[in-house]
C-alpha cells in the first residue's frame, strides 16, 4: 500500500508560473482556478527510504504557532526526509479526519496527531496504524483504548491545578475565585474544570470557586460574557484563572482596561497579551506549556518508531484519566520575575526530556 | 396634428411563435381608444412594448410625431407615457402618496425625500379621482378596489400625455367605474390620449371614442371610429366571426333534492342569518358589489372560517366542515378561487400535478403509493373534455394561457367528482370567446346533476348563467328569486336590493356585536 | 362524463405555441437542459481533474476516504433539501444529528442495547425533534428560519445538560463495522446506504401521494390548502423526515469516529449548515419550494466531497484551500449558467 | 400622528420586554446599574448592532449576506495587517478597512446583480473565499501590533458609561434608518424587497438597487471587523466566524420581513439589547454553563413569539 502511493510522483511545478498569470474574464477566473490547481503539483520530493512525518494540527490556532519550525528544525537535526506543520481549515473533527486520510494518500508515512476529538479521532488514528504508519498523540490525547504509540501532551488536569494552585497562593490562601475556559464540547475543558475545583477543594473552604463560565472559545462571546461578569460581579473576586487560550486574553485586556490590579489573575500560554498583562502587573502569571517540544520530540521519536524501534510496555508511563500511556511535554509556571527568561527554562525541559527519551521509552534494536 | 402615439408594422417573436407580425395602431390626442383583443391575440405583448419592458423586432414607434426607443420602463415614463397595469404593482408597506410618486423616487437616488410634499402632491392627485384618502395610510390597509385607483392616479402623477389603461375596471365597483370614467374624459377634454384596455365591451361602447382590434397578432382593425358600431360588431371584428349568443335555459324545478343548505348561517367574518339552499342540478348565482362578503361566505363553508351560529346541512343532515380537506374528502364540496394565480393553480408545477392535488390521497395505494398512470387514467378525460390546451401533462401552469389556468382550477374539482361546486368569479379576465365556453361547460355540470354556487360581479354573466339568484350586500343575503332570464329586468330587481338594504353604519355595530358575541 | 358537450372554439395559435418546445426535443434535450446534467459534467470534470494531477487521489485508500464523507454530506444535503420543498428550512438538523446519534450512543454504551436497537431509536428522536419544530412552525405560524434557529439552540443545550458534553466511546464493534468494511476495495458500505435511501427520496417525490402533497404545499401553499390538501400535515412531514434524515448522517458519523461525540458538527451543529444547502442549492432546488431534484442534490454533495477531497491532495498552501473551495463553487454556479445559456439559446420557452 | 404610533407598533412590546428586564435586573442586582456594566453592555450593543444593521440592508432585499462574518474577519485582520505590517496610520487604515469591506460588497452584489443567481448562493461561495484570502494571509495567527490610539478607541469611553465605540454604531444606525425611511435608494431597495416587478416597472433600476444594497452590507460588515479588532487588541483571523446567526436573530426579533420589503432599524436595536441583556442575565444569576445555551434558545423563541402575537393582536385591533 505505501509503496504503491509513494511510486506515483508526479511533477509539474514548471507549469505553474505561466497559468498564474493569465487573466480572463470574470466567469472563467475561477476556471482558470480549476486548471492552475490541477497544474500545481505535488512540491514533496518522494525518498522511498525515509520518514514523512506530518504533523497535524486540530485547527488553526496561535497554540501551534512554533509547530512548523519546530518541524523544519526535527527533520534537519534527525534526517527525516520531511516534518511537515499540516492544519485543518477549521476545528472540524470531520476536517480533520479528511485532512489524515488526504495526507496518507500523499505518502506521508508517520503521524504527529493533535486530537479533533480524544473518541472521535480513535477510528483514524487506528486506520493510519493498521497500515504500517506510526502515530503519537500530540497535545492531546486520545481516550483509551486506542492504537496510538503513546500521548505526549500537557496534563491538562494538573496544569489546570497548578495553576489554581498558584492563583491560591498570589491570593494568600483565601478568598474568591473565578474559573473561564473554553468550549463545553471540548472534553478538555471538564478536565480543566476538574483540575481547579481540586486546587479549591484543598483548602477547606478558605477559597470559593463563584463561578465557571465556559462556551467562550471564540471572540465576541467572550467579551460579552467575561465583561459581563467583571461588570457584575468583580468585586466579588480577589483572582481569576483562565485556562484557555481566548478566555485568557480577554480576561487580560478587560482587567487591563478597568485598571484593576485587585484581580489575581493567571492566565495560559506565552500569547502576548499575557506576557505584556504579566510585565505591567494586570496579570500574576501563566501557566506555559511545550508545543515546541511536542513538536520537535515527537518527530524525533517517530523517526526512531519508522527506524525500528519499539515503544517500551514497561516504561515510567504517566497515567491520566485518558490513557495509561502519558508522557508530560512538561509545564511551568511564569510570574513576573521569569519573563526575561521563560524561553531558556522551556528549552531547557526539551533538552531534558530529548535526552532520555530513548531509554526511558524506546526499545532499539 | 401628428398623433400621440403611432406605431407602424411593430412585429415580435418569441421562441417557437411569433406574437406580433406587423401590428399598427395610432392614437390622437385627446380621444379614448379601445384596444381589444382576445387573450394570446398579441395585446399584452404590445402592451409591454408600449411600455418599454420588451423592445418590438421590428417596426417603429413615435411619440408626437418623433420616433423612439425605449430600453426600460423608465424612458417610456419620461417620454410621457403613464400605464395602469393588469397586475397590482403597489409596495405593500408604502405609503399611499408615496405609491403614487414611486417613479419619482426611483429616478432620484440621494437627496432625502421631502415626505410633505410628497404627500401634498399625491393628495392632489387623489382629489382629482374624487377619492377621500389620507396619502400617510399605508397601502396594505387598503382594499383592492382603491389600491386599483392608487394606480390610476400614479399613471395621472406622471402627468402623461398618453395614458395606457390595462382592465383598469377589474375590481372596481359601479361608482368607482363611473368616477374614474369621469375622469377620464375630463383628462380627453384636455388633450391626453387614452389607450384603454378591457374585456367589458359595454365599458368600451359606453367610455370610447376609436377602436383597434388585435386578432392572431395582427390588426383585424386599426384605429376605427367606435360611433356606430354595435356590441356585435366589435366581436366579430375579435373573433373573426358572429358571436355566438348562448341560451342556456334555465331550471326551475323545485322538487330536486337539496344538496347543500345553510339554515341561518352566522360566522366569524361576521355574516349574519344566512339562509341559502342550493339544489342537485342547479346554478344559484350569488351577486353582491366587491367586499359584500360573497368569497368569505364561500370559505367558510368550505371550512376556512368558523360557523358561529346556524348549521350546514349536507343532504339534510348536520354537518360540520373544519377543513378544504374534509369538505372535499367527505363532503364533496369544491371551491374555484376568484384569485387563480394564488390559490387557483399552482403556477410552477406541471397540469397533471396541479389536476392530480384532489385525487392523490384517494388513489394511492399501499405505502402511499402512487403511479402518474393511475392519476392520468382518471384526469386526461376531464382534461380533454374540457379542452385543455397544453404541449404535455407535464407543461407549467404559469405557461398557459388565462383560459387554460382556468380550465386547469376548474378540472381538479372535476376529477375529484364533487357534487357541490362553488365557482367564485368564473370568467376573469377571460376573453369573449372562452367566456362563452364557460358559461357552458357550468350549465352542463349543473344539469348532470351537481349543485353549483357562481359568485360574480358581472351581471350579465349572472344572468345567462343562473336559474336562481341571490344577492349579498354587507355579508347578508338581501334577496333572493328566480332568474326570468331578461337583462333588464333582472339587474333593476338586483340593484333594488342593494339599495334597500340596511345603512352601513348599524351594520358595522351589528357585525362588531356578532364579533363580540363569538369572542 | 361530459360527453355532448360542444367544442370550445379554440384558436390554434395557444396550441402551437408549446410543441416544439426544445430544439433538442424530447426527454434528452430536457436532460442536457437540467442542472442534474450540468452536475453530472462537473463531477465527471473535477474527478477526472484531480484524478489526472494528483497523485493520491486514485489510491483505493483515498478513494474509500472519498466515498464515506461523501456518503455522509449526501444525507445531510437530502437532509436539509427535504425541508426546502415545503419552503422552508431547518438550521437545526446538524444538532438533530448530534442528539440523534448521542442517544443512539448511551443506549448501546450505558444500557448494553443491541446496536440496531439504538439506532432505531436514535432516529425516532431525530423524527421527533424534527416532528417539535414542524409542529412549532404550523402552530404559530412563525417562519422556520426563527424557529429553527432557537430549536438549534434547545436541542444542542438540551444535549449538552444531559450529557456534560461527554462522549460515547465504548461502543460495540458492530455499530461502527460498516463504516470499516470495503466494497471492492475502495468504497465504503456507508455510500450505498446513502444511495438506497435518495432512491427512496426519489421514490417519495416521484411515486406517492404524501410527496406530491409536500411539494404543492410548497409550491402554494394556499393553492394546495384550497385542494383539499392538509398543509400543515405536509409542513409537518417535511420536518419530521428532515430530523430522521439529519439522525442518520449523525448516526453515519458516529460510526466513521466510532464514538458518539457532542462536537462532532461543531458548536450547535453549525458545521453542517454549508453542505447543508450547497448541495440542494447546486442541484437546482427552489429555496422558495415546490421545486426538488433528489438526483441534483445527490449530486450536489459529490461535487462538493470531491472538491474538497481532491484540494487536500493540491498543494496550494493549508490555508488558501478555503478560498480555492469558494472559487471552485462560484467557478460551478458559473458554469452552469452559462451552460443553461447555451442549450437554452433559440429554443427558450 | 398615526405614523409614529404605527411605527413604534414595530418595536415597542420589543421595548417594553427589554426595559422591563433590565429594572427587573437591577432590582435583583445593584450592580447591573454599575457604570461599568453600562459601559459593558453599550459596548457590547454596539458591535452587534453593526453587525445586525448589515445583515438587515440585506434582509430589506429579500435576499442574505451569508459572507458578512467573513468580510467582517478579512477586513479586520487586513486592517490590522496594514498597520503592523505596512506600517500604516490608524486612520487611513480605516479608510482602506471600509474601502475592503466595501469592494468584497461590490463584488457579492455584481455577481448577484449580473449573473442572475440567487444571493444564497453567491455569498455563500464568497464566504468561503473571503475566509480563505483571511486564513491565506494571516496563516492563522493572530495579529497583535495594533496601535496604541487603536485601542485605546477600543476600550475608551465618550463621557461616563458612553463607549467610543458607540459612535461608529450610532452613526450607522442613524444612517441606515434614515436611508431606509426617506433616501430615494433605500426606498428603491424597500421596494424592490416587496416587489420586484413592480419595482422595475416603476423605473427603479433592480440591479442597481441590488449592488448598493450588498455593497452596503460589506461597508458594515468591515465596519464591524475592525470594531471588533479595537475591542478584542488583537487582529484575530477568527473574527466573523459566529457572526451569521445573531446578525438574523436581532433584525428578525424586530420584525424584519425575511421575504424582503419591510425592516425595522429600531426594532433590530432593540432586537440587539434584548439578546444582548438575556446573554447578561444567564451570566448574572450564575447559571450552569451547561444550561446556557438551552435557555438561550427558549428565550429567543419565547421573544419573538411574543412579539408576534402582540402584533397579530394588534392588527385585529385595528
Amino acid at each position: 500500500m505505501r509503496g504503491f502511493m509513494l511510486a506515483i510522483s508526479g511533477n509539474f511545478r514548471s507549469t505553474i508560473g505561466a497559468a498564474v498569470r493569465s487573466r480572463i474574464g470574470l466567469p472563467f477566473v475561477s476556471l482558470a482556478a480549476l486548471a492552475l490547481l490541477f497544474f500545481v503539483s505535488s512540491a514533496i520530493a518522494a525518498d522511498a527510504n525515509s520518514t514523512k512525518v506530518a504533523i497535524v494540527a486540530g485547527g488553526p490556532h496561535p497554540y501551534f504557532a512554533s509547530w512548523p519550525q519546530a518541524g523544519k528544525d526535527a527533520a534537519r537535526d534527525f534526517h527525516l526526509g520531511a516534518a511537515d506543520y499540516k492544519v485543518p481549515q477549521s476545528w472540524s473533527l470531520s476536517q480533520q479526519n479528511d485532512l489524515i486520510e488526504s495526507l496518507a494518500s500523499q505518502g506521508y508515512n508517520a503521524f504527529l496527531v493533535f486530537p479533533g476529538d480524544p473518541a472521535g479521532s480513535r477510528n483514524v488514528v487506528g486506520e493510519l496504524v493498521d497500515q504500517g504508519m506510526p502515530v503519537i498523540a500530540l497535545a492531546g490525547c486520545l481516550q483509551d483504548p486506542s492504537k496510538a504509540a503513546f500521548c505526549f501532551a500537557t496534563d491538562t488536569e494538573h496544569s489546570a491545578y497548578l495553576g489554581a494552585k498558584e492563583l491560591i497562593k498570589a491570593m494568600g490562601g483565601k478568598g474568591r475565585i473565578a474559573h473561564f475556559t473554553g468550549f463545553l464540547t471540548d472534553p478538555g475543558t471538564a478536565l480543566r474544570i476538574n483540575g481547579v475545583k481540586q486546587a479549591v477543594a484543598e483548602t477547606n473552604g478558605s477559597v470559593e470557586l463563584v463561578q465557571t463560565i465556559a462556551d467562550i472559545d471564540a471572540p465576541e462571546p467572550a467579551q460579552d460574557k467575561i465583561n459581563a461578569f467583571l461588570a457584575t460581579q468583580g468585586k466579588q473576586v480577589e483572582g481569576i484563572i483562565a485556562t484557555a487560550w481566548i478566555p485568557a486574553t480577554v480576561a487580560a485586556t478587560a482587567l487591563r482596561k478597568i485598571g484593576d490590579k485587585r484581580i489575581h489573575m493567571i492566565g495560559l500560554n506565552d500569547d502576548p497579551i499575557i506576557l505584556e498583562g504579566i510585565k505591567d502587573g494586570y496579570v500574576t502569571g501563566t501557566m506555559l506549556q511545550n508545543p515546541y517540544g511536542q513538536a520537535y520530540i515527537g518527530s524525533y521519536a517517530l523517526g526512531k518508531l519508522m527506524s525500528g524501534c519499539k515503544v517500551k510496555t514497561d516504561a515510567p508511563w504517566l497515567k491520566t484519566p485518558q490513557t495509561t500511556h502519558f508522557v508530560d511535554s512538561g509545564t511551568a509556571y511564569v510570574g513576573a520575575s521569569d519573563l526575561a527568561n521563560y524561553q531558556d527554562k522551556m528549552q531547557g525541559v526539551t533538552k531534558d526530556i530529548l535526552a532520555s527519551f530513548q531509554q526511558k521509552y524506546l526499545d532499539c534494536p | 396634428m401628428s398623433p400621440a402615439l403611432d406605431l407602424s408594422e411593430i412585429t415580435k417573436s418569441f421562441p417557437g411563435v411569433k406574437a406580433l407580425r406587423g401590428v399598427s395602431l395610432r392614437l390622437d390626442p385627446g380621444s379614448i381608444h379601445a384596444l381589444l383583443g382576445e387573450n394570446g391575440a398579441g395585446k399584452s405583448t404590445l402592451i409591454k412594448i408600449i411600455t418599454g419592458a420588451q423592445s418590438p423586432e421590428g417596426g417603429e414607434i413615435c411619440v408626437s410625431g418623433k420616433p423612439v426607443c425605449f430600453a426600460n420602463p423608465l424612458q417610456a415614463i419620461e417620454a410621457g407615457i403613464g400605464v395602469v397595469h393588469q397586475e397590482r404593482n403597489l409596495i405593500p408597506r408604502f405609503s399611499v402618496g408615496e405609491n403614487i410618486l414611486l417613479d419619482r423616487i426611483a429616478s432620484a437616488s440621494l437627496r432625502p425625500i421631502n415626505y410633505s410634499a410628497v404627500h401634498d402632491e399625491a393628495t392632489h392627485w387623489l382629489r382629482l379621482l374624487e377619492l377621500d384618502i389620507d396619502p400617510r395610510r399605508l397601502v396594505s390597509e387598503l382594499n383592492v378596489a382603491t389600491a386599483q385607483m392608487i394606480e390610476i392616479a400614479r399613471a395621472l402623477s406622471q402627468q402623461s400625455r398618453i395614458l395606457l389603461m390595462d382592465e383598469p375596471t377589474a375590481s372596481l365597483t359601479l361608482s368607482e367605474t363611473q368616477a374614474l370614467f369621469r375622469m377620464l374624459r375630463r383628462l380627453r377634454d384636455q388633450g391626453v390620449a387614452i389607450l384603454f384596455v378591457s374585456h367589458k365591451l359595454e365599458e368600451i361602447l359606453e367610455l370610447c371614442d376609436a377602436v383597434t382590434v388585435l386578432r392572431d397578432g395582427g390588426n383585424a382593425c386599426l384605429s376605427r371610429p367606435l360611433a356606430g358600431m354595435s356590441r356585435s360588431d366589435i366581436v366579430s371584428l375579435m373573433i373573426g366571426r358572429a358571436e355566438p349568443i348562448p341560451d342556456l335555459g334555465r331550471n326551475q324545478r323545485t322538487d330536486l333534492p337539496v344538496t347543500l343548505s345553510l339554515a341561518s348561517v352566522a360566522t366569524l367574518g361576521g355574516h349574519r342569518d344566512i339562509d341559502l339552499d342550493l339544489r342537485s342540478g342547479e346554478i344559484v348565482g350569488l351577486y353582491g358589489l366587491v367586499g359584500a362578503g360573497r368569497s368569505e361566505l364561500a370559505r367558510a363553508i368550505i371550512g376556512l372560517d368558523r360557523i358561529t351560529h346556524g348549521e350546514i346541512r349536507i343532504d339534510g343532515a348536520p354537518v360540520s366542515i373544519g377543513s378544504p380537506r374534509e369538505a372535499l374528502h367527505r363532503f364533496g364540496i369544491g371551491y374555484v378561487s376568484e384569485d387563480r394565480k394564488q390559490e387557483g393553480v399552482i403556477l410552477s408545477h406541471g397540469v397533471l400535478a396541479n389536476v392530480g392535488s384532489t385525487v392523490w390521497s384517494r388513489l394511492r395505494g399501499w405505502f402511499g403509493f402512487l403511479r402518474d398512470a393511475t392519476v392520468i387514467r382518471l384526469v386526461a378525460p376531464v382534461l380533454s373534455a374540457l379542452e385543455v390546451k397544453a404541449s404535455s401533462l407535464d407543461q407549467l401552469v404559469e405557461n398557459l394561457s388565462g383560459g387554460n389556468q382556468q380550465k386547469v382550477s376548474l378540472a381538479k374539482w372535476l376529477a375529484a367528482g364533487t357534487r357541490v361546486l362553488i365557482v367564485d368569479e368564473p370568467t376573469v379576465g377571460i376573453d369573449v370567446k372562452t367566456k362563452a365556453y364557460f358559461h357552458q361547460l357550468l350549465h352542463k355540470l349543473a344539469r348532470e346533476g351537481r349543485a353549483v354556487l357562481v359568485i360574480s360581479s358581472d351581471m350579465p354573466e349572472l344572468i345567462t348563467l343562473s336559474d336562481r339568484i341571490a344577492v349579498m350586500d354587507h355579508y347578508r343575503l338581501v334577496g333572493k328569486f328566480e332568474n326570468s332570464g331578461d337583462y333588464g329586468e333582472m339587474s333593476h330587481a338586483i340593484m333594488a336590493y342593494i339599495h334597500a338594504a340596511p345603512p352601513t353604519a348599524s351594520l358595522k355595530s351589528q357585525n362588531s356585536a356578532a364579533n363580540a358575541a363569538a369572542t | 362524463m361530459l360527453e355532448g358537450l360542444p367544442p370550445a372554439q379554440g384558436s390554434d395559435a395557444t396550441e402551437t405555441q408549446y410543441e416544439n418546445a426544445g430544439r433538442l426535443g424530447g426527454k434528452l434535450g430536457r436532460f442536457l437542459l437540467s442542472s442534474e446534467f450540468g452536475l453530472l459534467l462537473l463531477v465527471v470534470l473535477a474527478f477526472a481533474g484531480f484524478w489526472l494531477s494528483t497523485r493520491g487521489f486514485s489510491s483505493p485508500f483515498n478513494q474509500f476516504g472519498l466515498s464515506r464523507s461523501a456518503a455522509v454530506n449526501i444525507l445531510i444535503s437530502l437532509s436539509m433539501m427535504s425541508v426546502i420543498v415545503s419552503g422552508g428550512l431547518d438550521l437545526s438538523i446538524g444538532a438533530i444529528g448530534v442528539c440523534a446519534s448521542i442517544l443512539a450512543g448511551w443506549l448501546m454504551e450505558a444500557c448494553r442495547w443491541p446496536a440496531p436497537a439504538s439506532v432505531a431509536v436514535g432516529l425516532a428522536l431525530g423524527g421527533l425533534l424534527g416532528f417539535a419544530n414542524g409542529q412549532i412552525i404550523v402552530r404559530t405560524g412563525m417562519h422556520s428560519f426563527v424557529v429553527t434557529l432557537a430549536t438549534m439552540s434547545v436541542f444542542f443545550g438540551g444535549m449538552i445538560i444531559l450529557t456534560t458534553a461527554k462522549p460515547f466511546d465504548s461502543l460495540p464493534d458492530d455499530f461502527s463495522l460498516p463504516a470499516q468494511q470495503h466494497l471492492f476495495g475502495a468504497v465504503s458500505p456507508l455510500l450505498v446506504y446513502s444511495v438506497l435511501i435518495a432512491c427512496m427520496m426519489a421514490y417519495l417525490y416521484r411515486l406517492t401521494a404524501i410527496g406530491r402533497d409536500m411539494l404543492a404545499v410548497g409550491a402554494n401553499a394556499r393553492a394546495a390548502l384550497l385542494s383539499g390538501i392538509s398543509a400543515s400535515r405536509a409542513v409537518t412531514l417535511c420536518h419530521a423526515m428532515a430530523g430522521i434524515l439529519a439522525a442518520v448522517a449523525g448516526v453515519m458519523l458516529s460510526m466513521r469516529n466510532g464514538a458518539a461525540i457532542p462536537s462532532m458538527a461543531g458548536n450547535l451543529g453549525q458545521d453542517w449548515l454549508l453542505p447543508a444547502f450547497l448541495g440542494p442549492v447546486l442541484g437546482g432546488a427552489s429555496l422558495s419550494g415546490g421545486r426538488v431534484s433528489v438526483l441534483g442534490a445527490v449530486l450536489g454533495a459529490v461535487l462538493i466531497s470531491v472538491i474538497n477531497n481532491g484540494l487536500l491532495l493540491l498543494h496550494v498552501g493549508a490555508f488558501w484551500l478555503q478560498f480555492f473551495l469558494g472559487m471552485l463553487l462560484l467557478g460551478a454556479v458559473m458554469i452552469d449558467k452559462a451552460r443553461m445559456r447555451v442549450f437554452a439559446s433559440g429554443d427558450r420557452r | 400622528m398615526t405614523a409614529t404610533l404605527r411605527l413604534s407598533s414595530d418595536w415597542l412590546g420589543l421595548a417594553i420586554l427589554t426595559l422591563g428586564g433590565a429594572i427587573f435586573l437591577s432590582v435583583l442586582r445593584p450592580d447591573f446599574l454599575s457604570s461599568y456594566n453600562i459601559f459593558v453592555l453599550l459596548d457590547a450593543i454596539a458591535l452587534s448592532t453593526m453587525i445586525a444593521l448589515g445583515q438587515l440592508a440585506v434582509i430589506a432585499l429579500g435576499q442574505t449576506n451569508l459572507s458578512l462574518g467573513s468580510i467582517g474577519g478579512l477586513v479586520g485582520v487586513a486592517f490590522a495587517g496594514a498597520m503592523q505590517a505596512g506600517g500604516v496610520a490608524p486612520w487611513l487604515a480605516v479608510l482602506l478597512g471600509l474601502a475592503l469591506g466595501l469592494a468584497c460588497g461590490l463584488i457579492n452584489g455584481l455577481l448577484t446583480a449580473r449573473a442572475g443567481i440567487s444571493a444564497f448562493v453567491i455569498t455563500l461561495a464568497t464566504l468561503a473565499a473571503y475566509k480563505g484570502v483571511n486564513l491565506g494571509l494571516t496563516q492563522a495567527q493572530p495579529l497583535y501590533d495594533i496601535p496604541a490610539v487603536v485601542k485605546a478607541v477600543g476600550t475608551a469611553s465618550i463621557s461616563g458609561p458612553v463607549p467610543v465605540l458607540l459612535i461608529p454604531a450610532a452613526i450607522a444606525v442613524v444612517f441606515v434608518w434614515c436611508l431606509f425611511d426617506r433616501i430615494p435608494l433605500g426606498r428603491q431597495i424597500l421596494a424592490v424587497g416587496a416587489n420586484q416587478h413592480a419595482a422595475r416597472l416603476a423605473g427603479i433600476s433592480v440591479s442597481r438597487a441590488v449592488i448598493a444594497t450588498h455593497a452596503l452590507s460589506g461597508l458594515l460588515a468591515g465596519a464591524a471587523g475592525m470594531m471588533a479588532v479595537a475591542r478584542l487588541q488583537v487582529g484575530q483571523p477568527t473574527i466573523g466566524d459566529d457572526w451569521l446567526i445573531p446578525s438574523f436573530t436581532a433584525p428578525v426579533i424586530g420584525g424584519a420581513i425575511l421575504s424582503g420589503g419591510y425592516v425595522s432599524v429600531a426594532g433590530a436595536v432593540w432586537g440587539v439589547a434584548l439578546v444582548v441583556l438575556i446573554t447578561q442575565a444567564l451570566v448574572l444569576f450564575q447559571v450552569d454553563p451547561y444550561y446556557v445555551q438551552f435557555l438561550l434558545g427558549l428565550l429567543i423563541l419565547a421573544a419573538v413569539g411574543v412579539n408576534r402575537f402582540r402584533s397579530k393582536r394588534q392588527t385585529k385591533a385595528v
